[in-house]
């Protein structure tokens, strides 16, 4: 049970992060973070009620974070070399 | 079994926390993208074996090893585009800001 | 617990509020979207929060598709007057009327900023607020308070066992009790489907060529998503196929297969199914869903089968929502992805 | 609690439509709104330590959430981001005509627009 507080207290600086972040990549990297500790936070709730199903979400989250973040990275670079 | 678990998992507990600290000490982008991938990947992964080993050899724990080869593919690699688009769209080693966001006006 | 991250969503709202560039509210609704997500899923009900996760990583796509396109206009028309070239000229094609236009625009935004002075903080901001408060005191206040009736959830939760099978009540809702809110939400992602067709800004349907986006750069990042790709594909007929079972279903699935395509797109950089066949295959797929659902839950045949074929029937069923699902989602991507980005 | 901490959002976020300059921000807006509405109704019957709905033996109903707001909510979000993807349609075709997405000088630019189509005729 401590381990589910500490992650949704970790959840705050990253949320500072993604607000206050001087760059565009500090945001898109503290939103990284977040599906990571979001993960987490999914397998703990799982152990704790003894629902094993509710792993197939960890899967998910890890899988559309990459296709989100990948995209709009990619989306980023392109537009910096069409503009060249 | 039970408290070899903990142990672990206060260790990766140990590992974010430097994470956070080091992600609002430093200035520089690339910097702190090096320290927070020691969040994404050595804290996370930790904190996961840790979970599998408190619950023992049981189906949870099989799933759990599933997602733990996913994350060790999958969260270096955010990590790296990241930096990667970061660094070839213009913004500087030595840590001078040259941001790319444009309002909406 | 959740209202922790009940509070964090809240926050995320202001955030929106007070933002003024277009890529910080993507990345922020991104991140409420994961947060809703999390937070339907303590709430008890994992399939909304599976479709939430999967409809954030979507709204986000299409989102930074158009923002991009939006920019890349703005940024042309600031270095020339004229549109680029590689893209159709617009409804105006005479180039003076797109001078006449850009000079009116200019007098437009001229008049528009003295008027943004002039109108004070009471008409912008303090009379909105206040009218938005007193309606929320409103709902407080005709709030239906009281217990709420389990009947019918006792009904559904003993019962759908015999009824229809399967572990899932969610499932076993949406699929029999149910049937016709699924056959209309089908319906609409059709007539969306035809509407974004029909009025996007290119006539005609299938687009060949297109700008490279220059994607295939990142080797170890590609080939790391091709092993990616076929674990999204597997996992997209893993959700269909133990929908009834566990959280997921046809639309979860569904989009899980759309993603497959989008992953697709990211590894080759190429858009060059053939669009029209995929449309054509939609409109079949929706048919026979609506055939199906009408001739095993409509007649009331699902009541004299035995319960071996209720099973055959849920994933039968699931399947052709996915299948439909996946294809309407995969023709707005490519659609998106070949007009606005061309 | 949470339901009115949902109305709250929703209200935010009405706020936030109305006020907005820009239409992009209206229709982020929107999402917000829709996933306020759908937090509402998942929200019914809520305590803690509930369970999903899943399993075949599901003993003390009491702890188990409701099936048919979920059931309703999942075709809600996919129809509502069917209708999201029209609004950027429509937006992007407006700002293809109109070079503009802000409210103000797109209701100032139709109204022109409007006129010299009537001159012309």
């Amino acid at each position: 049970m401590y381990i589910l507080w500490a992650m949704l207290i970790f959840l705050i600086p990253y949320l500072v992060l993604i607000v206050r972040g001087p760059t565009v990549w500090d945001r898109i990297l503290g939103m990284s973070l977040v599906s990571t500790k979001i993960i987490i936070i999914v397998i703990i709730f799982s152990s704790l009620n003894h629902l094993d199903y509710l792993t197939d979400f960890a899967i998910i989250y890890v899988l559309l974070g990459f296709i989100v973040t990948f995209f709009i990275t990619t989306f980023l670079v392109t537009r910096k070399k069409r503009e060249k | 079994m039970e408290i070899l678990g903990n142990i672990i998992i206060i260790l990766g507990i140990i590992f974010m926390l430097f994470g956070v600290i080091g992600i609002f000490r430093y200035q520089n982008f690339f910097v702190r993208i090096l320290i927070a991938s020691k969040i994404d990947t050595v804290g996370a992964l930790t904190v996961v074996i840790g979970l599998a080993v408190k619950h023992g050899f049981s189906f949870f724990s099989l799933r759990v090893v599933l997602l733990l080869v996913l994350m060790f593919i999958i969260n270096p690699m955010v990590t790296h585009i990241i930096a990667r688009s970061a660094y070839e769209s213009g913004q500087n080693i030595d840590g001078s800001v040259d941001d790319i966001e444009e309002g909406n006006e | 617990m959740i209202y922790l991250l009940l509070v964090l969503w809240l926050f995320l709202a202001f955030c929106i509020i007070g933002e003024k560039r277009n890529i910080r509210i993507v990345i922020y609704l991104c991140v409420f979207s994961f947060i809703s997500s999390i937070s339907f899923l303590i709430l008890g009900s994992p399939d909304a929060a599976m479709a939430e996760a999967a409809i954030g990583t979507f709204t986000g796509i299409f989102f930074i598709i158009c923002f991009e396109k939006h920019r890349e206009l703005r940024f042309n028309e600031k270095n020339a007057s004229v549109f680029s070239r590689d893209e159709d000229p617009p409804d105006i094609d005479d180039e003076r009327a797109v001078q006449a236009l850009l000079k009116l625009r200019k007098k437009a935004r001229a008049r528009t900023r003295g008027k943004h002075n002039a109108k004070s903080i009471l008409q912008r901001y303090l009379a909105p607020g206040l009218f938005s408060i007193l309606l929320f005191i409103l709902f407080i206040v005709f709030l239906p308070g009281g217990e709420a009736n389990p009947y019918l959830r006792n009904q559904f939760l003993t019962q759908f066992s015999e009824h229809v099978g399967g572990e899932n009540a969610v499932t076993a809702i949406y699929l029999a009790y149910r049937v016709y809110d699924t056959l209309f939400e089908a319906l609409v992602l059709v007539i969306a489907v035809v509407a974004v067709i029909h009025m996007s800004y290119s006539s005609d349907i299938l687009v060949k060529g297109g700008k490279p986006s220059h994607v295939g750069q990142y080797v170890v990042v590609v080939s790391v998503l091709r092993v990616i790709c076929a674990i999204v594909l597997l996992f997209g007929f893993y959700l269909i196929m133990n929908g009834h079972i566990t959280a997921g279903g046809g639309f979860q699935g569904g989009l899980f297969i759309a993603a497959f395509f989008i992953c697709r797109y990211l590894v080759y950089d190429i858009y060059d199914l053939p669009i029209t066949k995929v449309i054509r295959m939609e409109e079949l797929v929706f048919l026979s869903t609506v055939i199906f659902a009408v001739l095993i839950v409509f007649l009331g045949t699902i009541n004299h089968l035995p319960p071996v074929f209720h099973i055959v029937y849920m994933i039968v069923m699931n399947f052709l929502i996915g299948l439909k699902v996946a294809c309407g989602f995969l023709i707005l991507f490519y659609r998106y992805i070949a007009i606005e980005r061309r | 609690m949470i339901n009115i901490i949902a109305i709250l959002m929703f209200f935010i976020s009405f706020f936030g439509l109305i006020t907005s300059h820009s239409m992009i921000k209206s229709i982020v807006f929107t999402v917000l709104m829709e996933s306020a509405v759908i937090l509402f109704f998942l929200s019914l019957g809520f305590q803690s330590g509930i369970i999903p709905p899943i399993g075949v033996n599901l003993e003390n109903l009491e702890h188990v959430a409701d099936p048919l707001p979920q059931a309703l909510m999942i075709t809600a979000i996919i129809i509502g981001v069917a209708v999201t993807t029209i609004k950027i349609t429509i937006l992007m075709s407006f700002f293809r005509k109109f070079k503009t997405t802000d409210w103000d000088e797109a209701r100032i630019l139709s109204h022109h627009h409007e006129e010299d189509e009537n001159n012309n005729d």
